[in-house]
């Protein structure tokens, strides 16, 4: 069975419920690495999922992108290897700079944690392969340092991407996600993983992460 | 080696805006203190490190900052001052 | 210091000699009201703490049930109230960080966090400040540990101006014999895990045993969350790899209370060298090293000293410093060396029994129930409740806290009459948590506050379909030496016994807070939380508070005309009087019990208990939820004026909307149940107006669009 | 009124902990920087202030800072710099 790294760095905490989502909707083997421990070369696929990785101290995902998991997870990412960044994972991913952007404090300079919907642009990948082109899906966003900023937007916007219909927390061009061109990488600030099964949504919100764990486990047994 | 201390202020670049110091601006100047005209908010770090003098004190903080990217020069600026 | 002279004239006679500044020190701690309960323990006798499934009742760091076969639950509440007051943000935050190691105390996995706040008016800059900056610092520690804040409740009133209440609780899981039964055996190890020890913090305990004094800045700690993340890891792993038998939380008293109390539970002794404690600045002296209560430190005793290797190996993965401090002896005697040299030389008994003290109770004269103006006006009245802080929406607090981490969270904060959280175990059970306590009502009458804190607390846990299980309580009040401040303490407390019985609910675990005075000695207004947790057999059928609309709305239970110390009156009077409504615990059982089968039998939409500014408060919040009109008739409600139907806080009601098609089954299952049912409105898609009729006549409607600016009115002020 | 620049930044007094500062300083020098000796964090804001001269701007805005409780002084200390 293909198997998933799910990276763990000091701090991190979404691992084990990213986890069970890996296990119960992709159907995959997965697996909890610990940041030092982690090699490129065993995996199929790898998530970094949310948390505080070194309580956020300096900037989120700054002292992460320190660890010596940088080199292996861009040696994965040169192969080929499909890559989620969840939350403190999209931080973390552009701070290797494998992504484009930053990722600033909220503008209302507190931490945000609410439903939100979110509209995905050309989809394409395995981690969107069954969400189809404008469609809308709703997962919970918790974050403080959230607001996406590029100056360039078109480098993302030509590629597969993620639109808060309603922007939380001032991020330019409402940017909720962003994926290399080819959608091998994905990053966003929403979290699938607390969206994947019906009784994690409360009404009128659907389960929308469900399709991202259902589209990698899909695209890795194919 | 002597220890000196250097303060290093990471703020955002204007094109990134600065919505907490424009916030505190704003509080401000509605709470009477209007001879405040701008504000801008930012993270400070006092360094106590090692160097041969004064001026290589800054300079290795400066090094360290840019090479760990303690501040990320497409939306960050940096102010580093010699303290003692 | 707060041992008074006659206890130090009691231990030296019972040693035969003086005592040395570290046993001073040790028993400054072990004897304030913090740690010793000297005040309060006679009569927290009262309460109930049994029935079958308890598996740890009060006295330990934690409180468990047994929630399913094969689960267990581990809770337990305190306050930081003192701590809070001074810097609110690390106050509240290190509030949260003690909590947590409470839970992994008893080798449980933490799993929700609730934070209940009584805070001021916000009229004053400074209880803004306090306000925001408590809010705050739970969101930076709570967040950082990955375990969610999803519960909470959130008071004003400029009683706590100055001196404002944070009462927090956790919530973990763990298999019933997996729970670390507290047992130390002779020649045990001691490792003192996490923080190096400093000055921060020393004697904070006895600090929380005295009134507001701004002399006493020296207690104050920062948290450090990310540290103590690590510890929660690090000691999961060793968990589930078997290799602890004893954790505690180094709490009020730090080392030198955690190490004697470990020892009284045990009976056995205990020996510490203080100098191989790791610290934080080298020229710590040994008595600061005893009392310090740095955050963030744990005692662990290993299960078998042949895999210490083991053990110390995952603290070192986690970087985690630690220290090899002592042992435990069979000679019931609490020893400390430093550099060699014995400084503390004490029998465990001694240490853990203070001197009796006598504590008075005076009864306050009632005040008598102010009449409310004539001609009120309703609309008016409704959009001023509305935007009352105590009613409106707390999403500026709850937004700020990572309440989904965990991916158990079926009912958010704002979704639900009380939290539910999945056990994601590959099945659809969980728990359901609420938290409750009203401060006017306490102030009016102690003994029948409490116990609504507690029927509240029922009711909310019944209403998402949980079975209730166990209560938490957390007693704040006032200088247990003033005896009409502790009248309060003590008919709390007797309220709650009598709740705890009438509702079958055992208490497992609480706290009390006392000398919550202000700078002039007088009392905060007394409150007692009540943390009430039930067990869910399908979390997918918890009952929401977002309706559907197209549906009938039913009132469940009986109406009476009761505006005492009700929200209108704080609202239109300024202030509360009279008694506040009756608790009423037989009909509070058949409600819970109807409640559940509701949910089993999946009859309803949604539905939101009634408390706080009555069945007006109810139905405009079910409509701001789900964006439904809403048609209610305030004739149907009771047979008393409009103003009582509409803001009468009677207990034991529930509002639901019920599926239109199961309409009949919900009312004939009301009957079966004894419990009185009126159809009193309905709900409207896309309409935009709650309209309140009287006799089929319209006699008011409010917009939703005003509806939402007046239910959103704490964004502006905090 | 002339506008000048005044920094003020807010940190942790020496005596209480700084877990931010701390945890940078141990990465750091893990990451082979090993002449930072100590890192303290803290928060700064850059305010353009109107007064009459440097010295009262420095004034002022250590006067608004404790005013407005942008820090604790009970946990908090400041330091404020003249820029320009
Ligand atoms: N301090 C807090 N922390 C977390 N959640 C809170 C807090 N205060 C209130 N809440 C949540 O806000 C929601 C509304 O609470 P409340 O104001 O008591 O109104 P209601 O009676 O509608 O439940 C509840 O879900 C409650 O758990
Ligand atoms: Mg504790």
């Amino acid at each position: 069975m293909p198997k998933v790294a799910i990276i763990k760095y000091p701090g991190t905490n979404c691992e084990e419920e990213t986890l069970y989502a890996v296990r119960e909707i992709s159907k995959l083997e997965g697996r909890i690495v610990w940041h030092s421990d982690f090699r490129a070369e065993d995996w199929d696929a790898i998530i970094i999922p949310g948390g505080f990785s070194y309580g956020d101290y300096g900037r989120a995902g700054l002292i992460a992108s320190w660890s010596k998991a940088s080199e292996e997870i861009r040696k994965a990412f040169e192969e080929g290897v499909p890559i989620l960044g969840i939350c403190n994972g999209f931080q973390i991913l552009t701070e290797i700079g494998i992504l484009p952007g930053s990722l600033l404090y909220n503008e209302s300079a507190r931490f945000i944690a609410r439903w939100v919907r979110v509209r995905v642009h050309n989809p394409k990948g395995p981690w969107l392969s069954f969400v189809e082109d404008n469609e809308v899906l709703s997962m919970p966003i918790a974050h403080a340092e959230g607001r996406y900023y590029l100056n360039e937007l078109r480098e993302v916007t030509a590629g597969p991407w993620l639109e808060y219909l309603e922007n939380p927390n001032g991020s330019v061009g409402s940017i909720a996600g962003v994926s290399s061109k080819d959608g091998n990488v994905l990053g966003l600030m929403p979290h699938p993983e607390r969206a994947s099964f019906p009784w994690q949504a409360p009404r009128p919100f659907e389960p929308g992460g469900r399709k991202i764990f259902e589209s990698i486990g899909y695209s890795l047994r194919r | 080696m002597p220890t000196y201390r250097v303060l290093l202020v990471v703020s955002y670049k204007a094109s990134a805006r600065d919505p907490e110091g424009e916030t505190i601006a704003h509080e401000l100047r509605s709470l009477g203190h209007e001879d405040v005209i701008k504000v801008r908010a930012g993270k400070a770090f006092f360094f106590d490190i090692n160097a041969e003098n004064k001026d290589e004190a800054l300079d290795k903080v400066k090094k360290i900052a840019f090479e760990t990217k303690l501040y990320n020069p497409s939306v960050h600026e940096i102010t580093v001052i010699n303290l003692a | 210091m707060t041992l008074s002279k006659y206890e130090i004239e009691y231990a030296q006679k019972v040693l035969g000699r003086k005592l040395s500044k570290e046993e001073l020190v040790l028993l400054e701690a072990e004897w304030s009201e913090h740690c010793s309960y000297k005040s309060t323990k006679e009569h927290l006798r009262k309460l109930k703490t049994r029935a079958p499934w308890v598996l740890v009742g009060p006295g330990r760091d934690a409180g468990a049930i047994k929630l399913f076969d094969d689960v267990a639950l581990v809770a337990r509440i305190e306050s930081h109230n003192h701590p809070s007051a001074v810097d609110p943000y690390n106050g509240a935050a290190t509030g949260v960080g003690g909590i947590v190691r409470d839970i992994l105390s008893l080798g449980a996995k933490p799993v929700l966090l609730v934070d209940a706040l009584y805070m001021g008016s916000l009229k004053t800059k400074h209880s803004k400040w306090l306000s925001s900056n408590i809010v705050r610092g739970i969101s930076d520690y709570g967040n950082r540990l990955g375990i969610p804040t999803a519960l909470g409740l959130t008071w004003f009133s400029k009683s706590y101006e100055k001196q404002p209440l944070v009462n927090v609780a956790c919530v973990g899981i763990t298999k019933p014999e997996k729970i670390l039964p507290g047992i130390v055996r002779p020649g045990d190890p001691i490792i003192l895990l996490g923080n190096t020890t400093g000055r921060d913090g020393f004697l904070g305990s006895s600090f929380a045993s005295k009134p507001l004094d701004e002399k006493d800045l020296a207690a104050i700690q920062v948290g450090n969350p990310f540290i103590e993340k690590l510890i929660i890891d690090a000691l999961l792993e060793a968990y589930s790899k078997d290799l602890i038998s004893h954790v505690k939380d180094l709490g009020g008293g730090g080392l030198g209370t955690a190490v004697v109390e470990t020892a009284a539970q045990n009976n056995v002794g205990v020996v510490v060298h203080l100098d191989r404690v790791h610290l934080r600045e080298p020229d710590l002296e040994p008595f600061e090293i005893l009392g310090s209560e740095s955050q963030e430190r744990m005692i662990v005793v290993p299960k078998e000293k042949t895999k210490l290797g083991e053990l110390f190996e995952i603290f070192d993965k986690y970087e985690l410093e630690y220290s090899v401090i002592g042992y435990f002896t069979r000679d019931r005697k609490v020893r400390m060396y430093f550099k060699g040299k014995v400084v503390v030389d004490l029998p465990v008994e001694l240490a853990v029994s203070p001197p009796k003290v006598s504590r008075e109770v005076a009864k306050p004269s009632p005040k008598p129930e102010k009449s409310l103006p004539e001609n009120v006006d309703l609309r008016e009245a409704i959009l001023k409740v509305l935007s009352s802080p105590r009613v409106s929406c707390k999403d500026v607090v709850y937004e700020q806290y990572d309440w989904g981490v965990g991916g158990r969270t079926v009912l958010p904060p704002g979704y639900g009459d009380s939290a539910v959280i999945w056990l994601r175990d590959g099945t659809k059970r969980g728990f359901s948590a609420a938290v409750r306590g009203n401060p006017r009502y306490t102030k009016l009458d102690p003994f029948t506050g409490a116990a609504l804190s507690m029927a509240e607390a029922y009711r909310r846990v019944a209403v998402v379909g949980a079975v209730p299980l166990a209560a938490l309580d957390n007693i704040n009040s006032g200088n247990p030496e003033k005896p009409e401040q502790h009248y309060y303490t003590v008919k709390m407390i007797e309220g709650l016994a009598y709740a705890s019985e009438m509702l079958e609910v055992p208490i497992i675990g609480g706290n009390v807070s006392l000398y919550n005075e202000d700078e002039r000695g007088s009392m905060i207004d007394p409150v007692t939380s009540v943390l009430v947790l039930g067990r869910v057999d399908d979390v997918s059928k918890a009952l929401s508070t977002v309706p559907v609309g197209d549906s009938p709305l039913v009132l469940i239970g009986e109406t009476r005309p009761e505006l005492g110390g009700s929200e209108l009156q704080e609202v239109l009077l300024g202030e509360a009087s009279g008694r506040p409504p009756e608790f009423r615990p037989l009909e509070e059982k058949k409600i819970a019990k109807f409640a559940i089968e509701v949910c089993r039998r999946d009859l309803a939409y949604a539905s939101h208990s009634i408390s706080l500014g009555g069945i007006a408060v109810a139905v405009s919040k079910l409509a701001y939820k789900g964006r439904v009109g809403v048609t209610l008739d305030i004739s149907k409600v009771c047979r008393c004026s409009p103003l009582q139907a509409l803001f009468s806080e009677s207990q034991a009601r529930v509002l639901y909307e019920v599926k239109p098609d199961r309409i009949n089954e919900f009312l004939a299952l009301a009957n079966e149940y004894g419990i009185k049912a009126s159809i009193v409105g309905y709900t409207t898609k896309n309409e935009d107006t709650i309209r309140f009729l009287y006799n089929d006549k319209e006699v008011v409607s409010v917009d939703l669009e005003e509806i939402s600016e007046a239910l959103n009115s704490l964004k502006k002020v905090l």
